[in-house]
C-alpha cells in the first residue's frame, strides 16, 4: 500500500497553473449565475441558464480539484453510473409533483 | 430416494390443493373480469414453470444422486440453451404483461359516464358524497369541516350546494353505471376496498385519488379498509349495496342535499335559540370524536 | 515472458468469448504444453496489509478488529434480534390463529408486534446477518485477503450497529411502547395518535434506523474496497465465488439504497419532534385540526421504497450467491453458466433502483408510473428465472450428495421459485390490484425474502460451520431440523395465499366476522399450529451446535472437498491473518469440479495449470 | 491522479482500459488508495443522501398550492442602505470556492512533499470553511429573526422553512465536521506525521500524504454540494 502511494507521489503531479485557471473559472460562473438573479432573468432562459452554470461548476470540482479527470476510466464510470438511478428519480419525482399539484388545484380549489 | 419422493409430493399437493382448494376469490360482482382472466393466466404459466422446474429438480436428484466415480459433464455454459432459456422466459413474461398493462388502461381511464361518488375516510368510518341534478361535486376543504358541513364543501362552491350527503359507512350504488369513486381522508391513510369489486386506491389526505368500476351484480357487500391507519384499522368496515335502476333511485330521492342540511341547520340554530333560554342544550356534538 | 503476458494476458479473458480466467493456461495464451510461464501470475501491486494484532482479552474479543471474530459478532446479534422477532411472530400467529385465547394481546399490541417483527427481521436480521456476518468472515478468505481493508472502521461498524440494537428494544421498554406503525412506517398515521408508540416508539425506531445506516455505511465501505481493492494475486473478479459477487452487489446496493431511509428517517423526526410539515397534510383529528399542512404523505412512501425495493434485493442477492456455491460443492459439479450468473446478480441489482414504486400501485401516486413500473418489474423477472434455471441445470449430470446443506439448497429452489412466480402476479399492475395489502402480498414476501433466504442461512450454517468452529454438525440432527422446518414453513406460506384471494386484507388484528372470512377460520387454525412447530424445530440446530461443541466429530481442513479458498487456510478455524506466511495464488475459478483427467473430483482455486497439466480443463 | 505504473504490465487507457482494470486481479481501481478508494464510494453514498434531500425538496415545493417565496428576497441583505438580492449567498459561495481552492494547492503541495505550504493551505482551507460556517449562522439567526421557522415562515409556503433549515443544517454539519478535520489534519501536517509515516491515534494505519487527498475530496464534496444547493434553492 505504502509503496503504491510513494509511486503515486513519485509520479508526476500537476502544473499549479490548472489549478488557479479553475479556480479562477469558478468565480466567474458563480459570478454569471449570480447575475442571472441580479438581472431577474425568468422562465426557460433562468433555468436553463442556472442549470448551465451549476453542472459546468459541479463538472470542473469534480474533474479537476477532484482529480476524475485524471483518474482511470473504471473509477469514473463506477461513480457515474449509479446517477442514472438518481435521475430516474427526479424525472418521476417531477411527474409525482405535478399531479399531486393538479389534484389539490383541481379537487380543492377549482372544482367542476 | 425418499428425498426426491417427498419432494414430489410436496409438489403433488400444491397442485392439489389450487385445484381443490376451498378457499378461492369471491364471485366478481364489477366489470373487472378481466383481472381475474390476468391471475388465471399468471396461474397457468407460472404454475406450469414451478412444476416444471421442480420436477426437473426431482429428476436430477432420482437420476443423478451421489455415487462414488460417476461420471460428471464438465461443461461450463451452453450459449445455445441459455439462449433459448432467455427467449422463453423473455417470452412468457411479455405475454404476462401486456394484459396486465391493457387492463390498467382501463383502470386508469375513467368512462365519461360514470358517477362520482366521494368517499370521505377518516379514523375510523366512512361517507359519501353524491352530485346533484348538475352532475358535479363542490370542491372541498379539510378545514372546512364542522358540524354545520360534515363534508367540508366549500360554501362559496356553486357545485357544492345540491351535492347529496350520504352520512353513513352505507352506500347505494346504480347496478350496470360506471362509479368513479373518489377518495379523500382528512387523517391519514385508507383504502376503500370491496374484494368483489376486485378494485382498490389508497385514500390520501391532502389529494384526492380515484377509481372507477361497474357493479353488475344485486346485492350487498362488505366494505373494508385495506391500508393500515391505526388501531381501528381492522374494525373500520362499511357497506356497499348494488341496487336495480328503481331501488336505486327511490333510496336516492330520500337522501338529503347539503342545501337540505344548511336549512335544517339553520332552521335548528333558530329553535334552539329559543330553547337555549329555558336549557343549556349543548348541540355540538361533533360527529368526528365518535369512534 | 513477460511480453506475452502482457499483450495477451489476463485482459484478453474479459474481451474473448470464453471464460478463460478459470484456467491460467489462457494466461500463458493458450497451448496444452507445459512450460515454465504456465503459471505465472502477476507480482503484488500491494504490499502486504499491515495488520494489527490484539494485545488484550478487549482487544481480542469485544473491540475487535479482526473480520472473523466482527462477523462472528454481527452474528450472534442478528441472530439474537431473529430470536425476538420469532416469538413476536408467534405472539401474532397465536392471536390470528386462536384470537382471545391470549386475552393480554391487545390490538395496540398486536400492532406493536406486527411493527417491530417486519423491521427486525428485515433489517436486523436478514440485512445485518448477511452482509455483516457472512460478509465480514467469508469476504477477505474468499477473495485471498488477510483482513477488511479498514480493520478499525469494521469494528466500530458493528458497535454501531450493536447500538442500533440497543436502541431498539429500548423501544419496548418506553412508555407507550414500540411503535406500532407497521413496518413501513407509513406517514401520516405513524406520528399521530390513533397509533401505538407514536411518541416513543417511534422517535427510537427511527433514532435506531438511523444508527444502523451509519453503521452499515462503516460495514458496506469495508466490503466493497476489501472486494475490489484487496483480492489475491490471480484473483480476477471473474473468479469470485458467487458468494461475494452476491454480498459485493447487495453491498453496493446497500449504499447506494440506504440514504433514502435515512433522509425518510430525518425527515420523519423533524415532522415529529418540530413540527414541520414535510408528509403531513392539513389533519383533522378528534375535531381539531392539528398544526400541519402541505406535506405529502406520498413522497415519503416514494423515498421508503425507493431504499425498500433495494433492501428486498440487498437479503436475496447475498443469498443467491451462497446457494450457488453451495449447490456447486454439494453437486459435485461446476455451476452452470457462471458468467450468467454474476450478470443477472448486477443486473438485478441495478435494475431494483427502478422498480421501487411497484409497491405503491394503489397508493394513489401518479396512475401513469403503473405502466413504467410494471414494465422495469416484470424484466426482472427474467435473470432471476435465468438464476434458478443455471440452479437446476447445475444439479443436471451432477454427482448430487444428498446431505443436510443440499437439502436446504433445494427447500429453497422450491421456496424461491413458489415465491418468484407469486411475484410476478404482484408485479403485474393490475393484477396486483385485487391482490394488494391482502395476505396474497404477505405470503409472497416470506416466501421469497422469509422462508427463501432463511434456507440459505441455515445450509450455509451447515456448511461452514466446519470452518468457523472446526467441528462437523450432525448430520441426522439436521435432517429433523430441515425436514419440520421446510414442510412446516411450506404449510403456513403455501395457503397463506389463498387467504389473500378470498380478499382477506393484512394487518387485521381480527377478522373473523365477515361473511366470505369465516372460512379461513380453520386455515388460520392450521397455519399458526405449523407457525408454532416451525419456531420451535430451530432448537434442534441450538441442540445440535451444543452437542457438537461437546462431543462433535473433529473437522479435517477441507471436509466438503470445496474449491475456494476459504478451506485453504493456515489453520481451521483460520486464525487472525488467514493464510499464514503466504497468501494463496489463485490460477481458476472456484467451481472446478470433476475435470475430466484430474485425479480427484476437485481443483483448488490454487491449483497451478502446471500441477494438473494432464486435465482437460475447459478452454471454450 | 495520473496513471500508476504497475509492475507488470502496460496500462491501457480510456474504455480499452477499463476494461482491462475490471478483468485483471487484485485491483479494480489501479493505484488507487484504499482510502481514496473509500472516500469515493463514501461520497457516492453521500450523494444519494443529498440528492434525496434535493428530490424531496423539489416534490415538495413542486405540489404546493401556497406561494413559494422568493428567495431572492428573502434573502437580500442589505449593504449601505440597499437590499442587494442574495448577497449574504454570494460571500458564502465565494469563501467555499476559495476554500476549495485552497484546498486543490494543499493537496498538491502534499504530493510534492512540501509540508510548511501543504501546512499553511489546509490551514487558510479550515478557516475559510469556519467563515462559513460562521456565516451560515448568520444567515440563520437572521431569517429566524424575521420569523422563518422550520414550521412556519411569513413569507408564504410552509415547507420552505422546513427544507431551508434541515438542507443548509445538514449541508452545515458537513462543513463543520470538514473543518475540524481539516484542524486535525494540520495539526498532522505541521507535526510532520506524513513525513514519516506515524500511526495514527486511532486506526493505528501509518499516516501518508495521501490522506490529505482524500480529506480534500471531502472538502470540494461539500463544495460541490453547495454548488447544488445554490442552484436549487438560493436561484431557483
Amino acid at each position: 500500500m505504502e509503496d503504491s502511494n510513494k509511486k503515486e507521489q513519485s509520479g508526476s503531479t500537476h502544473k499549479i497553473g490548472i489549478y488557479l485557471w479553475i479556480w479562477g473559472l469558478l468565480f466567474v460562473l458563480s459570478f454569471f449565475s449570480y447575475l442571472v438573479d441580479w438581472y431577474q432573468f425568468q422562465g426557460m432562459l433562468r433555468w436553463s441558464l442556472i442549470l448551465f452554470f451549476m453542472f459546468l461548476k459541479a463538472g470542473l470540482i469534480m474533474a479537476f480539484f477532484m482529480h476524475l479527470y485524471w483518474e482511470r476510466y473504471a473509477l469514473v464510470n463506477v461513480l457515474l453510473w449509479p446517477m442514472t438511478a438518481i435521475v430516474c428519480f427526479i424525472c418521476l419525482m417531477i411527474a409525482e409533483g405535478k399531479y399531486t399539484l393538479f389534484s389539490r388545484l383541481f379537487y380543492f380549489f377549482v372544482g367542476g | 430416494m425418499h428425498v426426491g419422493i417427498i419432494f414430489f409430493l410436496i409438489i403433488l399437493g400444491s397442485v392439489l390443493f389450487h385445484i381443490f382448494t376451498p378457499w378461492y376469490w369471491t364471485d366478481i360482482a364489477s366489470n373487472w373480469q378481466g383481472m381475474d382472466d390476468t391471475i388465471t393466466l399468471t396461474f397457468w404459466i407460472g404454475g406450469g414453470v414451478f412444476v416444471a422446474v421442480c420436477l426437473f429438480m426431482i429428476y436430477c436428484l432420482f437420476r443423478y444422486s451421489y455415487k462414488e466415480g460417476r461420471k460428471v459433464e464438465y461443461k461450463p455454459e451452453d450459449k445455445k440453451l441459455e439462449k433459448i432459456l432467455t427467449w422463453a422466459t423473455t417470452l412468457g413474461i411479455a405475454a404476462l404483461l401486456a394484459p396486465g398493462l391493457i387492463i390498467w388502461n382501463q383502470y386508469v381511464n375513467v368512462p365519461k359516464n360514470a358517477l362520482e361518488v366521494d368517499v370521505m375516510a377518516w379514523q375510523w368510518g366512512w361517507q359519501y358524497r353524491l352530485p346533484g341534478e348538475d352532475g358535479k361535486l363542490g370542491t372541498t376543504k379539510v378545514t372546512n369541516i364542522n358540524d354545520e358541513n360534515p363534508f367540508g364543501i366549500n360554501i362559496d362552491d356553486p357545485y357544492g350546494r345540491d351535492d347529496i350527503l350520504v352520512q353513513s359507512d352505507y352506500i347505494n350504488l346504480e347496478n350496470n353505471k360506471p362509479v368513479k369513486i373518489l377518495l379523500r381522508s382528512i387523517d391519514v391513510l385508507h383504502n376503500w376496498y370491496v374484494p368483489q369489486f376486485r378494485s382498490k386506491m389508497d385514500a390520501v389526505p391532502g389529494i384526492v385519488t380515484f377509481y372507477w368500476f361497474e357493479p353488475n351484480k344485486i346485492g350487498e357487500y362488505e366494505v373494508l379498509c385495506a391500508e393500515y391507519c391505526g388501531v381501528g384499522h381492522y374494525a373500520m368496515r362499511g357497506g356497499v349495496e348494488v341496487q336495480s335502476t328503481e331501488d336505486y333511485s327511490k333510496w336516492l330521492s330520500e337522501q338529503e342535499t347539503f342545501q337540505d342540511l344548511i336549512a335544517k341547520k339553520e332552521k335548528l340554530e333558530f329553535e334552539s335559540k329559543k330553547l337555549a333560554k329555558n336549557s343549556n342544550l349543548n348541540l355540538n356534538r361533533n360527529i368526528y370524536t365518535e369512534e | 515472458m513477460s511480453d506475452e503476458y502482457e499483450n495477451k494476458s489476463g485482459y484478453q479473458a474479459q474481451s474473448s468469448e470464453t471464460i478463460h480466467a478459470q484456467s491460467s493456461e489462457a494466461i500463458t495464451g493458450g497451448g496444452s504444453g507445459i512450460t515454465p510461464d504456465m503459471d505465472y501470475v502477476r507480482p503484488a501491486e500491494l504490499p502486504e496489509q499491515d495488520l494489527y494484532h490484539p494485545h488484550s482479552f478487549i482487544e481480542k474479543w469485544v473491540f475487535c478488529q479482526d473480520a472473523k471474530v466482527i462477523g462472528v459478532q454481527y452474528f450472534l446479534t442478528a441472530v439474537f434480534t431473529g430470536v425476538v422477532g420469532l416469538i413476536l411472530s408467534w405472539l401474532m400467529r397465536l392471536q390470528l390463529g386462536f384470537p382471545g385465547l391470549a386475552g393480554f394481546i391487545t390490538a395496540e399490541h398486536y400492532y406493536q408486534f406486527v411493527t417491530m417483527h417486519g423491521m427486525i427481521m428485515v433489517v436486523y436480521f436478514l440485512t445485518a446477518l448477511f452482509l455483516g456476518g457472512f460478509g465480514n468472515y467469508l469476504i477477505p478468505l474468499m477473495v485471498g485477503a488477510r483482513d477488511m481493508v479498514f480493520p478499525y472502521v469494521n469494528m466500530l461498524s458493528f458497535w454501531m450497529f450493536f447500538v442500533a440494537v440497543v436502541v431498539l428494544m429500548a423501544s419496548f421498554f418506553v412508555p407507550g411502547g414500540p411503535t406500532g406503525a407497521g413496518w413501513t412506517l407509513y406517514p401520516p398515521q405513524t406520528i399521530l395518535e390513533g397509533t401505538p408508540g407514536h411518541g416513543w416508539g417511534i422517535l427510537l425506531m427511527l433514532i435506531s434506523l438511523s444508527l444502523f445506516v451509519i453503521g452499515f455505511t462503516m460495514g458496506g465501505l469495508n466490503y466493497m474496497i476489501t472486494i475490489l481493492q484487496a483480492r489475491t494475486r490471480g484473483m480476477t473478479l471473474m473468479r469470485m465465488p458467487l458468494t461475494v459477487w452476491g454480498i459485493f452487489t447487495a453491498t453496493v446496493l446497500a449504499m447506494l439504497a440506504f440514504p433514502a431511509l435515512l433522509v425518510s428517517s430525518i425527515m420523519m423526526t423533524l415532522d415529529k419532534l418540530l413540527g414541520t410539515s414535510f408528509f403531513m397534510p392539513t389533519i383533522l383529528k378528534a375535531g381539531e385540526v392539528l398544526e400541519y399542512g402541505g406535506g405529502s404523505p406520498i413522497l415519503f412512501q416514494h423515498l421508503f421504497w425507493f431504499f425498500g425495493h433495494p433492501e428486498v434485493y440487498i437479503v436475496a442477492l447475498p443469498a443467491f450467491g451462497i446457494v450457488s456455491d453451495l449447490i456447486s460443492v454439494h453437486a459435485r459439479k461446476n455451476i452452470f453458466g457462471y458468467r450468467m450468473m454474476v450478470w443477472a446478480i448486477v443486473g438485478i441489482g441495478a435494475l431494483s433502483f427502478f422498480v421501487w414504486a411497484h409497491h405503491m400501485y394503489v397508493s394513489g401516486m401518479n396512475p401513469w408510473f403503473g405502466f413504467f413500473f410494471a414494465s422495469t418489474t416484470l424484466i426482472i423477472a427474467v435473470p432471476t428465472a435465468m438464476k434458478v434455471y443455471n440452479w437446476i441445470l447445475t444439479l443436471w449430470r451432477g454427482n448430487i450428495r444428498i446431505n443436510t446443506v443440499m437439502l436446504w439448497c433445494l427447500g429453497f429452489i422450491v421456496t424461491f421459485v413458489n415465491g418468484g412466480i407469486t411475484g410476478i402476479f404482484l408485479g403485474n399492475v393490475s393484477v396486483d390490484v385485487p391482490l394488494s395489502d391482502t395476505y396474497f402480498v404477505v405470503a409472497h414476501f416470506h416466501m421469497v425474502m422469509g422462508i427463501a433466504p432463511l434456507m440459505v442461512i441455515m445450509g450455509a450454517i451447515y456448511h461452514w460451520f466446519p470452518l468457523v468452529a472446526g467441528k462437523m454438525l450432525d448430520e441426522k440432527l439436521g435432517k429433523w431440523h430441515f425436514w419440520i422446518t421446510f414442510l412446516g414453513a411450506y404449510s403456513i406460506y403455501f395457503p397463506m395465499h389463498y387467504l389473500g384471494f378470498i380478499g382477506v386484507p393484512r394487518r387485521y388484528y381480527e377478522m373473523y366476522d365477515s361473511p366470505y372470512m369465516t372460512s379461513g377460520v380453520g386455515l388460520n387454525e392450521f397455519i399458526s399450529t405449523a407457525a408454532f412447530i416451525v419456531g420451535a424445530a430451530q432448537l434442534f440446530l441450538v441442540f445440535n451446535i451444543i452437542k457438537t461443541m461437546k462431543t462433535g466429530k473433529k473437522a479435517e481442513q477441507n471436509p466438503w472437498k470445496a474449491n475456494s479458498l476459504e478451506w485453504y487456510t493456515s489453520t481451521v478455524p483460520p486464525e487472525h491473518g488467514n493464510f499464514g506466511d503466504r497468501l494463496p495464488v489463485v490460477h481458476r475459478w472456484p467451481y472446478d469440479y470433476n475435470v475430466p483427467g484430474a485425479e480427484q473430483d476437485y481443483l483448488p482455486q490454487t491449483a497451478a495449470p502446471s500441477e494438473v497439466a494432464h486435465t482437460e480443463v475447459e478452454k471454450t | 491522479m495520473s496513471d500508476p505504473k504497475i509492475e507488470g504490465f502496460e496500462l491501457e487507457k480510456g474504455f480499452k482500459g477499463m476494461a482491462q482494470d475490471t478483468g485483471s486481479d487484485q485491483t479494480m481501481f489501479k493505484g488507487v488508495h484504499w482510502g481514496k478508494a473509500m472516500m469515493w464510494i463514501f461520497l457516492l453514498s453521500d450523494t444519494f443522501v443529498f440528492s434525496c434531500f434535493l428530490i424531496a425538496y423539489m416534490k415538495g415545493r413542486a405540489s404546493t398550492p401556497e406561494e413559494w417565496p422568493n428567495p431572492s428576497e428573502v434573502f437580500a441583505l442589505d449593504a449601505f442602505g440597499v437590499p442587494v438580492p442574495l448577497l449574504l449567498i454570494a460571500l458564502m459561495t465565494f469563501v467555499l470556492i476559495t476554500s476549495s481552492g485552497t484546498m486543490a494547492l494543499a493537496v498538491k503541495y502534499g504530493y510534492e512533499r512540501n509540508r510548511k505550504m501543504c501546512g499553511y493551505l489546509i490551514l487558510a482551507t479550515a478557516l475559510g470553511g469556519l467563515t462559513f460556517v460562521g456565516m451560515q449562522a448568520y444567515e440563520w439567526s437572521k431569517l429566524i429573526h424575521e420569523g422563518v421557522r422550520p414550521w412556519e415562515n411569513p413569507f408564504g409556503a410552509a415547507q420552505f422553512g422546513s427544507f431551508f433549515f434541515m438542507i443548509t443544517g445538514f449541508h452545515g454539519t458537513h462543513v463543520s465536521i470538514g473543518v475540524i478535520f481539516l484542524f486535525i489534519y494540520c495539526y498532522k501536517v505541521f507535526a510532520g506525521h506524513y513525513d514519516e509515516g506515524k500511526r495514527g491515534w486511532f486506526t493505528k494505519m501509518k499516516g501518508d500524504y495521501v490522506e490529505v487527498e482524500i480529506l480534500g475530496l471531502y472538502w470540494h464534496f461539500v463544495d460541490l454540494v453547495w454548488v447544488f444547493i445554490f442552484a436549487f434553492f438560493y436561484l431557483w
